[in-house]
């Protein structure tokens, strides 16, 4: 089954590359933009049908390795 | 010869450039990726740093300055143009240097200095290193892993395009050689025309004994001595 | 809103302390009043357990342009240059967020250094983890690395230097202290001071976010079972920014329109406003309005204490803001004036039309409470008779054990991530005793160094504290340089228990010692306390980061064997002092006993025999031997210069291991070609310094006779390989 | 309006990053997972309420900026 994770910083932590395309996209002349936000996102392709374990598995390696929930938040997707 | 170097923000290798370009008696300014025009120059370059800290791809956002339009008016007039390092990851997001710099494939930042084969010697870049093939340069990046597909590689090395090589102190070439992954070993690649030249490693950080090495003056004289 | 006891505690603040403010300020607080209190009379901030015996430390001399005091040291080097420096430690963010804690801790020291208007040159970094088993300790090594590396590099200043060990005292409370220097013209010195009423409080650089609020006090807080819940206090930085900031400060700084400039670190915009006001006697009026804010509905609270990366706080000459604005917002950066300079001594803050606080500042400075804590002495542990018989035990085993060991193998794993080229002017790289920064233009340079050795500090703190100092030195020395000063950052556990206070007393006794001996002053530094998890308190580990001078850079020299056939000497004296050495820790697992003793005398003496030496170019390449011992020195000299030796012992009346690995101080290794041997042992002699003839430089091999030979090749796969091995994917 | 954006490299580029987290789960002990592929999340607030507008102020920016079309995909989300 396929599973995909985003995860993304925190709102009050600083984003500096979500700032800098902010500022580019306004530059290009997109005026009306008022905020980016950027983040990571994974695709991870699991040998496992179960939908419930898949999703079990995915908050396990979200939580242990993709983010560190000190300044990230993420969010899975199962299928 | 005059030399114009862009300077972003972000930019940290310029003040290093500049100093090897005057040391080879190369009359230098520095623009401001700002600037509307570009002064005179039979050079430009593209230096290293990390133009908008390198933010959502290398190279990627200072490919959109102001100053681009310039730039590429000038080779299209026969001007040189050299991007070094990040320079070099301008290049290829602007399109004006085919494929693409990923990371490194370990995924570390790697600072070192490596041997590398110079493959093209019929260059205003690389002229001089006939008498010197095989040299030795520092490399800092994280993204210096060049990406090409088959069809392009195929069209680098048929249309000898290609630069420079990681190598060995002999000038062997393999997977052992090349320490970010690169395609077929590639440290650098010119235009078809040969005026644009990109590449990883930093000539301007060897141009002198105390600096562990003087490889990178050869590139100064070939540019100094223009063919 | 009712100030409870709750609220007070969870402020860092003592029942005693909060009484003090009452009076001191003749009312209660309001939070937003006890949010700064505790900003400002934390550990962190105040020093208020460290500052009497801070005072005991030798901080000047004839070069010392600035010593403790202000955001960095300063000595001068000559043709009006000067050196700006100083050292800091991020370890607990790094701990929580091991990236995104060391990068901020390079960029805020980073800032110290421009501050004072200098451009940066070189940073240093010294590391501790805990044991490598440990299962947080790759993690944590990894993401520290790539933190200092990703901040540094972006902004493209070349990190030349640092040490890394691993003990398991660290395993909850990792070290991570940063070191910046920074080249200055004498005349053109920045401070914070802030000078005249009514002038303009200018904010520059990053917006103000929720980031970071309460980091001042979470650094001076001891950790408990829940650190994991302190998450959020942790700041991402942004090192484009901080180039950016970078350039736009120096570019302000060429003419005369800033009056005095302090970045904004620990305790953000209430530290900054508080010391350029309080150290100029004046008072400080801000309108918190006019603060930019990441976010929407900030509060004064957050803003005050909101701890954002790369900010900075100026005050400037009337009529120059919109010269300043300019150059700021040419580097795309926020500025506002946020404020003004009074003559009320006091912190005044506004907020939407009305006052918000208003206290005076000598409750925030000079009133601070200091304490006079309780403290144990140490005592010099036993030299109890070692049982195991170490004969049995080959030496070419124990050197392939301590080579191949985490803490004595090659750190190029850690330096190869970090750029140590940028700006053209490194001209001795990492890896070697000390790096060597040339003054941009000049035929001059700078040797930087840094050095802790915790475990001796553990042994007998005394001892321990002075033997960072001569590590420094010898350091420095070994490159050619002359020594000029230091830094140094203070980690230790929780002061308020007697023995960790027993520990820093002591240690402090043995820098100063040392520093005073030397005349070696130090000029700025940090403390950390509170390195402590669940009552397990880290090995007290001051870390020392020295600064040497080489007037002409004809005279650097290295450690790298230069040629065959050459002699190899063993300067000063060794006894066979095993005791916490390497041999013994890590091949015997044999930890106790007294740490080895400094006599400061023969150190200055061989210290200086070496410089003469040096100058007079009659010594190939020098290495000053430390963990190891001889053998672990000589076999670094070896395969930095690709050359073997043949090593004969002299006679003596100790046993070989303890010849080979003893941890004796004050002592070097230098090679020497055979037409200058007459000439250096006369003025060993001369100078009376202790001499051992120990071997001849060859081809290929490392031999001892009558004992081992193995091949430079075999040795290098076993110094360079652990960190390689160790992080695997 | 807000929308997002996943950019992630085309299949025969190789994705150094996605390699090493499968590695590294794997060696955390998580056999069954067979392919990982790191990308790039973006959430972009817009000034703008005609989620066709929207749609094609994202399809702009992915081609011009967010993505490198060489080497990468996109995929936009409105709302
Ligand atoms: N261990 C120490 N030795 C000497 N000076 C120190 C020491 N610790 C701190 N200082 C000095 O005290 C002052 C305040 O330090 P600190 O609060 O760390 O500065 P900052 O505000 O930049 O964080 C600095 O001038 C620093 O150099
Ligand atoms: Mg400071």
């Amino acid at each position: 089954m396929k599973i995909s994770a985003i995860v993304t910083l925190k709102k009050e932590v600083l984003d500096p590359q979500g700032k800098v395309v902010n500022q580019t996209l306004k530059n290009m002349g997109y005026k009306n933009i008022s905020d980016v936000r950027q983040g990571k996102y994974f695709e991870i392709e699991l040998d496992e049908k179960d939908p419930i374990k898949c999703k079990e598995i995915a908050e396990q390696i979200c939580k242990k390795l993709l983010s560190n929930t000190v300044i990230e938040n993420y969010k899975i997707n199962i299928g | 010869m005059k030399s114009s170097v862009i300077v972003f923000p972000g930019s940290n290798c310029d003040r290093d450039i500049a100093v090897a370009l005057e040391k080879f008696k190369i009359k230098n300014q520095m623009v401001w990726h700002n600037d509307a025009n570009l002064p005179k120059s039979d050079l430009v370059v593209l230096p290293g740093g990390f133009s908008y800290g390198d933010y959502l791809r290398t190279g990627c956002i200072a490919s959109k300055s102001r100053i681009i339009d310039e730039i590429i008016n000038h080779t299209k007039k026969g001007g040189l143009l050299l991007g070094i390092c990040n320079g070099f990851q301008i290049l290829t997001e602007t399109g004006l240097l085919p494929g693409i710099l990923l990371r490194n494939k370990e995924l570390k930042f790697i600072s070192k200095n490596v041997f590398l084969k110079v493959t093209n010697l019929d260059n205003n870049f690389c002229h001089n290193y006939k008498k010197k093939n095989i040299i030795k340069l520092h490399i800092a990046h994280n993204e210096g892993n060049y990406f090409a597909n088959n069809d392009l590689l195929k069209k680098l090395e048929d249309q000898n395009l290609i630069a420079f090589k990681y190598s060995d102190r002999n000038g062997n070439i393999n997977d052992n050689t090349n320490p970010n992954g690169s395609s077929n070993n590639i440290a650098g690649i010119l235009n078809s025309e040969k005026n644009i030249l990109g590449m990883m490693p930093h000539p301007e950080r060897m141009i002198e004994p105390l600096l562990s090495g003087e490889d990178g003056s050869l590139m100064f004289e070939s540019l100094f001595n223009k063919k | 809103m009712n100030i409870s006891n709750n609220l007070i505690e969870s402020h860092g603040l003592k029942k005693d302390e909060y009484k003090k403010i009452v009076n001191l300020i003749g009312r209660k607080p309001n939070l937003l009043e006890l949010g700064i209190f505790s900003a400002m009379w934390n550990e962190h901030c105040s020093y208020k357990s460290s500052k009497k015996f801070l005072k005991k430390l030798a901080v000047k001399n004839k070069n010392v342009i600035q010593g403790p005091g202000e955001n960095a040291g300063v000595i001068d080097i000559g043709d009006d240059d000067a050196i700006v420096f100083k050292i800091e430690s991020h370890n607990h963010p790094s701990f929580i967020e091991p990236y995104q804690g060391a990068a901020t801790g390079v960029g805020g020291i980073l800032r110290d250094i421009f501050t004072m208007g200098a451009r940066p040159i070189a940073t240093l970094n010294s590391l501790h983890f805990g044991s490598p088993e440990h299962p947080k300790t790759k993690n944590l090594l990894n993401g520290v690395v790539s933190g200092i590396g990703g901040y540094g590099n972006c902004i493209g200043i070349p990190n030349v230097g640092g040490e890394i060990k691993f003990n398991s005292s660290f395993n909850e409370n990792i070290l991570v202290n940063a070191m910046a220097v920074g080249l200055i013209n004498k005349n053109k010195i920045f401070y914070s001071k802030a000078k005249g009423i009514n002038k303009s409080v200018i904010y520059v650089g990053s917006k103000t976010g929720r980031d970071g609020i309460h980091g001042a006090s979470m650094a001076s807080a001891e950790f408990g079972e829940n650190a994991e819940e302190k998450k959020p206090t942790v700041q991402v930085g942004d090192p484009f920014t901080e180039k950016l900031l970078l350039e736009a400060c120096l570019e302000l700084m060429k003419d005369d329109s800033i009056i005095s400039i302090q970045d904004m670190g620990a305790a953000g915009l209430t530290s900054s406003s508080v010391e350029m006001a309080s150290k100029g006697k004046i008072g400080i009026e801000i309108d918190l309005d006019k603060v930019p804010c990441r976010e929407k509905k900030m509060t004064p609270y957050e803003m005050m204490l909101s701890e954002s990366q790369e900010r900075m706080l100026l005050i400037i000459n009337n009529g120059k803001e919109k010269t300043a604005e300019k150059i700021f917002r040419k580097w795309n950066l926020d500025f506002s004036i946020i404020g003004k300079t009074t003559n009320t001594n006091n912190l005044v803050l506004n907020f939407k039309g009305s006052q918000v606080a208003n206290l005076p500042l000598s409750s925030l400075s000079t009133d601070v409470p200091l304490y006079d804590r309780k403290w144990k002495k140490n005592t010099l542990p036993k030299k109890q008779k070692f049982l195991e018989n170490l004969e049995k035990i080959k030496i070419l085993d124990c050197l392939k054990k301590i080579l191949s060991s985490p803490n004595n193998s090659e750190k190029k794993w850690v330096w190869q991530q970090y750029d140590h080229t940028v700006m053209g002017d490194t001209v001795q790289k990492p890896g070697g005793d000390s790096a060597v920064v040339r003054i941009h233009g000049k035929n001059k340079g700078v040797a930087l160094t840094v050095d802790s050795s915790s475990h001796y500090c553990k042994a007998f703190p005394l001892y321990g504290g002075k033997q960072v100092v001569c590590e420094a030195w010898r350091n420095l020395i070994s490159v050619g340089a002359k020594p000029i000063a230091i830094t140094n950052c203070l980690n230790f556990g929780n002061p308020e228990k007697e023995t960790v206070m027993g520990q820093f007393v002591e240690c402090v006794d043995g820098i100063s010692q040392a520093c005073t001996y030397l005349d070696f002053p130090v000029v700025s530094g940090n403390v950390s306390f509170y390195n402590e998890t669940n009552n397990k308190s880290i090995e007290p580990t001051p870390t020392i980061g020295g600064v040497g001078l080489i007037n002409d850079l004809k005279n650097m020299i290295s450690q790298n064997i230069k040629g065959t056939e050459n002699y190899i000497l063993v300067i000063g004296k060794t006894a066979g002092h095993l005791y916490q050495s390497e041999l013994y820790r890590e091949v015997i697992g044999f930890k106790n006993g007294p740490p080895p003793e400094i006599n400061l005398f023969n150190e200055k003496n061989n210290g200086m025999v070496i410089q003469k030496l040096i100058s007079k170019k009659i010594v190939k390449s020098v290495h000053d031997i430390s963990s190891g011992g001889i053998l672990v020195a000589l076999t670094e000299m070896c395969l930095a210069g690709n050359i073997g030796v043949k090593i004969k012992t002299p006679n003596n009346n100790m046993t070989l291991h303890e010849y080979m690995f003893a941890e004796d101080q004050s002592r070097y290794l230098i090679e020497i070609n055979e037409e200058n041997h007459e000439n250096v042992s006369k003025i060993l002699k001369e100078n009376s310094v202790h001499f051992d003839i120990i071997g001849k430089t060859q081809k290929e091999k490392i031999e001892l006779s009558n004992n081992f030979s193995i091949s430079l090749n075999d040795l290098k796969m076993l110094f360079s390989s652990w960190f390689y091995n160790y992080n695997k994917v």
